[in-house]
């Protein structure tokens, strides 16, 4: 409990730190998700400008992931509280494959490449249900390894590769906030600075993203905002450039 | 040697049965993971679909004619059906006459709600839960529908005849060349093996010519993210199982001039349709139908007298009662997935 | 000795399939309990206790006791039949149990009736080894056997289809279908007949293609179907789809033998059974004062014709509770030898003896076909010959029933 | 001498050579990284170590033994132990009990039918999973179930089962990734006391350049299926050919 | 006793009370009641609880733990049951023979199916078991008829051999003299309550089968079986041969089946060939999963469960439902009875398949869960009375 308190006022004194300039186009407000019985995500809120790129960080088992999955309104962590908006759409009220209809997209940390189904074939998956982004051709421009492997099995594809994949099958989609879950996880360095590339242009696309990332520095060098979670609550909410200056807070959360 | 051809038709013949359930099973099973134990009662139901209609054709005008007398001795009831009355003698008695292909056409929008309200109602609950639950349930379910059926219908087989026009036999020797009644069987079952082959067909391209098909895999192989990509999921699960129900019921209702269907059909089909399906392989639908019409001949074949004396002579007495098994057993020793069965489909 | 009665009312057990193939045939027994009691209790008309030959009963239950009854079921399965009927005998406290439709069943209880020393009035079992090789001393058979079967039928058949006639055989894979096939296969080649070929077909089969086809080509000029219930009726379907009916082999026509008939199974083969030769136990039709009386009382409680089954049933309900009376005790030794050599008549199929020697009932066997043109949809069968008593009997050391010994009868004392 | 010896392996799916002509010598004693893009063959050619991938040609020896052809358990029998690059474990199960199973594994062997007594009074294997657990600080959630971690926790799970078995060789393939920066450090700082308490060999496949060269006492490169550079760390970090396969921009 | 913990010696000692308490628990209604129907305090069915107990306890050990699901399980419980009479038939009515032998025999049979079928898991390993059980009762019922008398089941004739006996030794199964049908009957007031020796020997075998099974739930050996169940990779990869695990277990639960046949066969000297049908399989299998695979009481539970209702429901006719009914008014009484009657009789199929998918639907656990829900809820209810209750929402 005692901890609560503590968090609590580090929201009050974080939360009315400066006025959006830009109206707010997704919020999640006071969040609260559960694994069955186990209490997950405890409260989170969290704002995104249109065209904002938000890094969400902290621990492992923090909560991010979670955070994430309830934002993309997945069976579980089931939300039992709490209000989601995107362009003024009530994502609470959605399963999962509204809200993706809506233009929520996540890719998720384990990539979750589909088996038994070709690159090219889970790449079509997401052209199934409008409404359709990037044409397949552009997405083999981007990552011309998948374009070689388009016919081998997708979950036999190297780590990088299935990266490459899912960001990918993301951008198939027309989307209007896309959910990164650690996008550099397990990359070699050549493409950790393709993908961060990638990122940059998704951004100059103007699409809202909210990246996870345990790999702050990275993070926050694209991020213009960060949150950073602790035990499923939100203990600090600003610029990205605020964290990089607060030793403290980095070295009580980021370790860095 | 006509001897052989006519076992083997009755090999294509019973297989053409295996084949149909064992597809839907298949269907379900390989695509939604579902173990299905209702689903021979699906094809029970679709056999009495056809009892039922003929029931209804068969409805009558009851009057009483002082000139007989029945069992009591009180004056005996006479029954006229309405078909008759309406339509005259012959009209009305060729429509009773057709009930079975009639019920096809009754048992479709039948099945389809059937399987459409079991899929919404129960199994849908099922997909996350694990197999052991999946069978608990829909075996419950067999049985409940098992007695259901018994309750009105009672426990004896009810015959179901062909029209008559089909209820003969015919002479497919002479089509080959061969002399006159050298080779005759009944045409009903030759109907019935050229449907099981357009259902079959029918199924095929509906699954390999539509993306439907791969979504449905998807889906099985990841639901959620499958969700995560826009596809509502849950709808396509619940098609992909209407269309089993009509495909057991259809098979069903086909079947039932061939044996009179009475409430113990489904069980008497259960066990050996998931034989079939798991010797065909697991997620296979050629397998599953390959694997149909194999143990169908092998089973003709080995009621076959020669074949009998033959394995009681290497000490293998009535081979017929256990050639299925043994077929199961020596396929999956010798192919560890069955005939064509995918990996990792219920290999845990 | 067990259960002996206290209070003012005595409970026999019926147990009767109820769930399974047979359960038709198991409720139609269950009917005819019912009514039986009801007469016993002096209810309803008192149907057959009119026209029973002995007038020991009075209506007022047994020895002045209320007869009161509990039910179980067979499942047609030897252990569940033991079970239900244990727990009859230990819960419910019967002193008699009876019922049942096949003869596994009918052999697995009377062992445990047997052992446990209550008397076990056998329900339809047709095998040889119910009064054979298995014979109890506390069990007795109303019903008719495979060996009565063949030597009412044979004559007919020979009568009808001639002498020298090749029979190919279907036979269900078990001790039944064995024990008729052998009883048939000696009456019908005494006659002259030629046993071409046996093919035991297993129980679980449904589509008797396979087994039919090779008929054809097979020389024979009759099929004998040893089957009964679902079997029967897959087989012949199956049989007459082939058009064996139709064909004509050494030019004589092809026939068709159902040896055991029984209505219910009848109906179910429907259009197929017109015309085809087969033994019953009892049939409505029969003319008979005690028949009449039965199906009056039947009739008109339920709206429709008792079957065999309901007859023996109800039969050898009455049986019992006369043999009670006569005894003046419910002791099963007693019971027992009250039965062991009664002759009686009035019960529907003319004069009748409970043979001491192996407690197999002798009486007329009708033989019977499938009517061609029916009235009603219970009217299935017609009766071409009742087949006198003295023409069905065998000495109780007959090789078919050989190997069994009655031993001495146990009241559980 | 090494302890792993890897002549000439070539492995292809299909048409795609994922592995061709791979010569690898892992000295006793050492922490050896072998790096390289995505797609490269590292985790393949660690398949072909553990029994999970046969070489098409080629031989693996360990120990003056080959690999080849054995069952897995037998070769973590000999003292080859493995971490997943996406984390094996025991998902049903609680923590403790995952790390448990490994250090009867390694104290029983491949079978025994010890089907009465205790796990509850085993006291050394008990101890040993504690400190196990302890030392890649998951004590605190010894009795969470496994599937119910995080990512980052269940891979120090699975590294915390391998090292429990005390392996003469520790394939590792990518053990931070996904790690906080936190854990990362402290993971590494493990691997190092381990390897000099234990003097375990390693073989350690990583994207995470600060892991690597604060670890690796040698490293190879691996790109396409082949070595192509093998060398001391010091050496690698400017190496051209390196930099423009792999590490790119990166600076270390 | 001692190697048990705290919980396990709980539950032992539970089990072991119920067991002895059973003719009072199981009769809760006194003779001649409306409700007395509902007594399954009666010899036959109290041993049918303890031997399918025994079953469904050795089938759990290796579904419950390894995730194996045999469909075949019955065909060693009917090899137990012949084994089992065939002593009988040749030795004599000691059961000790009888039992020795059904257990070795089942564990040989066991060991054969397993080390075939052992070879392929999932469905494949399913299809594999019922195949050979499946054969197995073909065989016996037509085929084999010599060795087990086929359609009408194995029994002892007066003539047959049975060496250890002479004119004056027991003709019925008995345990040096204890007969097994023997039963005293203690009378309170309006109760009769049956104590059964049968019973009482089932009941020590189920208590000692359950002590092992406790045990190797909690042993090493136990550990492995879970572990292979959630990721037999990973195992192969920490060093352990996975199939010698698999098939032990697979002997152990074969055993087990093997002496509730013989138990079966000593309490009614019968062995009929449906008890080795695809039908008794999935009946031991639906008890295990209705009681809760995995969990030690819950497949007793499960096999008392469908035991109680073949029993019990197929008896209730509807001249008892008008017993209980009739101080309604006849229209309404009709009416119930009317409804009732699908459910009961030759409708217990139907009440039983309801329940199936009430339970599994409802009770995702089994009866077990339902069992512990009903804890839990006594156990909150006290709780309330003391603190308020903890509820689970932050502290914002
Ligand atoms: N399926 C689940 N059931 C129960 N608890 C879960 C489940 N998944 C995660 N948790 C718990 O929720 C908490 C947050 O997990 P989450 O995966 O969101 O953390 P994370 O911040 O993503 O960590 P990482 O950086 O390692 O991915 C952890 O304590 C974890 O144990
Ligand atoms: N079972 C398989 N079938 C076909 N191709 C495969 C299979 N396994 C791996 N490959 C291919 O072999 C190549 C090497 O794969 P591998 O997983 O070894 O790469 P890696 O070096 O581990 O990459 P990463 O660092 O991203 O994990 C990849 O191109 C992959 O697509
Ligand atoms: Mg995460
Ligand atoms: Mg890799």
């Amino acid at each position: 409990m005692a901890k609560h308190k503590y968090k609590a006022d580090k929201m009050t004194n974080t939360s009315d730190n400066k006025e959006p300039s830009k109206p707010v186009y997704f919020s999640a407000h006071d969040i609260h998700a559960y694994y069955g019985e186990s209490y997950i995500v405890q409260g989170v809120s969290i704002n995104v400008h249109e065209g904002e790129i938000l890094a969400l960080l902290g621990r492992n088992g923090a909560g991010k992931t979670s955070t994430l999955r309830a934002l993309a309104r997945l069976d579980d962590p089931a939300v039992h509280r709490g209000e989601i908006w995107l362009d003024h759409q009530p994502l609470h009220h959605m399963k999962a494959y509204q809200a993706a209809q809506a233009g929520i997209a996540l890719v998720p940390e384990d990539r979750r490449i589909i088996q038994g189904l070709t690159v090219e074939e889970n790449l079509q998956l997401a052209q199934i249900e409008k409404p359709i982004g990037w044409t397949i051709e552009r997405i083999y421009e981007l990552f011309p390894r998948l374009g070689e492997r388009r016919k081998q099995e997708g979950t036999t594809l190297s780590g990088g590769e299935q990266q490459m994949l899912a960001i990918g099958r993301a951008l198939a989609r027309d989307i209007k906030l896309l959910l990164l879950d650690e996008p550099y996880e397990g990359l070699a360095p050549v493409i950790v600075q393709e993908i961060e590339k990638t990122l940059k242009l998704i951004r100059e696309q103007g699409i809202t993203t909210i990246i996870v990332e345990q790999n702050a520095v990275a993070a926050l060098k694209l991020a213009d905002r960060a949150v950073i979670l602790d035990t499923g609550g939100v203990v600090f909410d600003g610029t990205a450039k605020e964290v990089l200056d607060n030793e403290q807070l980095r070295h009580e959360y980021l370790a860095i | 040697m006509d001897a052989l051809l006519l076992q083997i038709l009755n090999g294509l013949d019973k297989g053409s049965a295996y084949a149909l359930i064992a597809l839907g099973l298949t269907l379900i099973f390989g695509t939604l993971g579902v173990v299905n134990f209702a689903h021979g009662a699906l094809f029970m139901v679709g056999a009495f679909c056809a009892v039922t209609l003929q029931h209804i054709i068969g409805l009558s005008k009851i009057t009483i004619d002082p000139t007989k007398v029945d069992f009591l001795g009180n004056p005996a009831k006479v029954k006229t059906p309405y078909v008759v009355e309406w339509f005259g003698e012959s009209a009305g008695m060729t429509i009773i006459d057709w009930a079975v292909p009639l019920a096809l056409l009754f048992s479709i929008p039948v099945m389809l709600l059937i399987g459409y309200a079991m899929e919404r109602g129960l199994i849908k609950h099922f997909y996350k839960r694990p197999h052991a639950d999946q069978i608990l349930v829909t075996f419950g379910l067999a049985i409940v529908i098992g007695e259901i059926v018994k309750t009105n219908f009672g426990a004896t087989e009810i015959q179901v005849p062909a029209p008559d026009s089909l209820a003969g036999v015919s002479d497919i020797g002479a089509m080959f060349g061969m002399g006159a009644g050298q080779l005759a069987y009944p045409t009903w079952r030759i109907v019935y093996f050229f449907f099981a082959l357009g259902i079959i067909g029918a199924i095929f391209a509906f699954l390999r010519f539509t993306t439907f098909g791969m979504v449905v895999r998807a889906g099985m192989a990841d639901r959620e993210t499958v969700g995560l990509l826009g596809i509502n999921i849950d709808r396509r699960f619940t098609i992909m199982f209407a269309i089993a129900a009509v495909v057991a019921g259809l098979a069903g209702v086909m079947y039932t001039p061939i044996k009179p269907p009475s409430y113990e059909l489904g069980m008497q089909f259960l066990v050996i349709s998931f034989v079939v399906v798991v010797v065909g392989g697991m997620g296979s639908l050629p397998g599953a139908v390959a694997a149909g019409f194999m143990l169908g001949i092998l089973e003709s074949f080995a009621s076959m007298n020669v074949v009998k004396s033959f394995f009681e002579a290497i000490y293998l007495p009535s081979i017929d009662q256990i050639i299925i098994y043994l077929v199961a057993i020596i396929v999956l020793l010798t192919r560890p997935r069955g005939l064509m069965g995918k990996a990792g489909v219920m290999e845990e | 000795y067990t259960n002996a009665p206290t209070g003012g009312s005595v409970t026999l057990g019926f147990n009767v399939p109820q769930t399974g193939p047979y359960a038709d045939e198991g409720a139609d027994e269950l009917r005819a309990y019912q009514l039986a009691v009801e007469h016993l209790n002096g209810g309803g008309d008192g149907g057959m206790m009119n026209t029973f030959s002995s007038k020991e009963l009075k209506g007022n239950g047994i020895l002045g006791k209320k007869v009161e009854y509990v039910t179980g079921d067979t499942q047609t399965k030897s252990d569940a039949a033991r079970a239900s009927a244990k727990s009859m005998i230990e819960k419910d406290g019967a002193v008699m149990i009876t019922g049942g439709s096949s003869s596994g069943v009918a052999i697995a209880v009377q062992g445990l009736c047997q052992e446990a020393g209550v008397i076990f009035m056998a329900g339809l079992t047709h095998s040889n080894d119910t009064t054979g090789k298995d014979k109890k001393a506390n069990g007795f058979r109303h019903f008719f056997n495979g060996y009565m079967s063949g030597a009412a039928l044979a004559p007919v058949l020979e009568a009808r289809y001639g002498k020298d006639r090749n029979a190919y055989h279907l036979t269900a894979d078990y001790t039944w279908g064995w024990t008729q096939q052998e009883s048939i296969a000696a009456a019908t080649e005494a006659k002259g007949w030629n046993t071409v070929n046996n093919v035991l077909t297993p129980l679980a089969t449904t589509d008797f293609s396979s087994y039919v086809a090779p008929v054809l080509n097979s020389g024979a000029d009759v099929l004998v179907l040893n089957h009964y219930g679902g079997n029967m009726i897959n087989s012949l379907t199956s049989a007459v789809q082939f058009g064996l009916r139709d064909k004509v082999v050494n030019n004589k026509n092809f026939e068709i033998v159902v040896p055991l008939y029984s209505r219910l199974m009848a109906r179910g083969a429907g259009e197929n059974v017109k015309g085809i030769f087969g033994s019953t136990n009892w049939h409505w039709s029969l003319t008979d004062e005690g028949t009449k009386a039965f199906v009056k009382s039947f009739g008109e409680k339920y709206g429709f014709p008792p079957s065999q089954a309901a007859h023996t049933t109800y039969v050898q309900t009455l049986l019992y509770a006369d043999a009670c009376e006569r005894a003046g005790t419910f002791n099963p030794c007693g019971v027992a030898e009250a039965l062991e050599g009664f002759k009686f008549d009035g019960l529907g199929n003319g004069p009748t003896e409970y043979r001491a020697e192996d407690h197999q009932c002798f009486k007329d066997v009708l033989v019977v076909k499938g009517k061609e043109n029916p009235t009603s949809e219970f009217d299935v069968l017609e009766v071409v010959e009742i087949t006198p008593r003295a023409q069905v009997e065998y000495a109780p050391d007959h090789p078919m029933f050989a190997g069994g010994n009655l031993g001495a009868c146990n009241s559980g004392a | 001498m090494g302890i792993l010896e890897v002549n000439n392996v070539n492995k292809s799916f299909g048409g795609l050579k994922a592995l061709q002509n791979v010569n690898l010598d892992i000295e006793e004693g050492k922490i050896h990284a072998i790096i390289g893009p995505n797609g490269a063959g590292k985790s393949t050619l660690l398949n072909c170590f553990v029994g999970k991938l046969v070489p098409d040609t080629g031989t693996v020896m360990f120990n003056g033994q080959s690999l080849l052809g054995i069952k897995p358990h037998e070769i973590n029998q000999v003292g080859v132990s493995r971490v997943f690059q996406t984390p094996e474990i025991f998902s049903e199960l609680s923590v403790f009990e995952n790390v448990m199973i490994p250090c009867f594994a390694k104290r029983d062997g491949a079978f025994t039918l010890n089907a009465l007594n205790r796990v509850h009074s085993e006291q050394d294997i008990r101890e040993r999973a504690e400190e196990m657990l302890v030392d890649v600080n998951l004590i605190d959630k010894r009795d969470m179930i496994a599937s119910s971690m995080s990512r980052g926790d269940k891979r120090r799970l699975e590294m915390a089962m391998c090292l429990s078995q005390q392996p003469k060789l520790l394939l590792l393939d990518e053990p931070t990734a996904g790690m906080a920066r936190a854990d990362t450090e402290s993971t590494i700082e493990l691997l190092k006391t381990i390897q000099e308490r234990l003097k375990i060999t390693m073989a350690i496949i990583e994207h995470d350049m600060g892991v690597v060269f604060s670890l690796a006492q040698k490293i190879s490169v691996l790109a396409q299926g082949t070595v192509i550079v093998e060398d001391l760390p010091e050496n690698i970090k400017g190496h051209p050919k390196v930099k423009e396969a792999y590490l790119g921009e990166a600076q270390v | 006793m001692k190697s048990l913990a705290k919980s396990d010696k709980r539950t032992l000692l539970f089990v072991i009370f119920i067991a002895i308490a059973a003719p009072f628990l199981l009769n809760p209604f006194p003779e001649g009641s409306a409700m007395a129907q509902f007594n399954a305090g009666y010899p036959d069915l109290m041993q049918r609880f303890a031997y399918f107990g025994v079953l469904a306890i050795g089938f759990n050990i290796l579904f419950g733990l390894t995730g194996y699901l045999s469909f075949g399980h019955a065909a060693f419980l009917g090899v137990g049951s012949y084994s089992a009479v065939w002593m009988f038939k040749l030795l004599g009515m000691n059961i000790i023979p009888g039992l020795i032998l059904s257990v070795i025999v089942a564990g040989i049979f066991s060991l054969l199916i397993g080390y075939i079928s052992l070879r392929r898991s999932g469905i494949y390993f399913s299809i594999l078991t019922l195949a050979f059980a499946q054969m197995s009762f073909a065989m016996a019922y037509s085929v084999l008829t010599p060795l087990t008398n086929g359609e009408t089941g194995l029994q002892v004739y007066a003539d047959d051999p049975q060496v250890f006996m002479n004119e004056n030794s027991i003709a019925v199964p008995h345990l040096f003299g204890l007969k097994m049908q023997d039963t005293f009957t203690l009378d309170i007031g309006p109760w009769a309550f049956q104590f059964n020796i049968g019973y009482y020997i089932c009941a020590l075998f189920l208590i000692a089968a359950f002590y092992m099974s406790l045990r190797i739930f909690r042993s090493p050996f136990g550990l492995m079986l879970r572990a292979i169940k959630t990721n037999q990779t990973r195992l192969n990869y920490t060093g352990i041969n996975t199939r010698p695990y698999t098939l032990a277990a697979f002997v152990i639960s074969g055993m087990y089946a093997g002496l509730a046949g013989g138990l079966m066969a000593s309490m009614d000297p019968l062995a009929g060939a449906e008890r080795m049908q695809w039908t008794a399989s999935g009946e031991i299998v639906l008890m295990t999963i209705l009681g809760g695979a995995g969990t030690l009481i819950g497949p007793v539970l499960g096999a008392g469960f469908i035991k109680y209702f073949e029993n019990i429901f197929s008896k209730i006719n509807e001249t008892v439902l008008h017993g209980w009914f009739a101080f309604l008014p006849d229209g309404l009484e009709n009416a119930i009875v009317w409804v009732l009657h699908f459910f009961v009789g030759k409708g217990w199929h139907l009440t039983l398949g309801l329940l199936f998918m009430a339970i599994v639907i409802f009770l995702p656990g089994g009866l077990m869960e339902g069992a512990q829900r009903i804890g839990n809820w006594w156990k909150n209810r006290r709780a309330k009375g003391k603190t308020s209750s903890a509820k689970t929402t932050p502290a914002e």
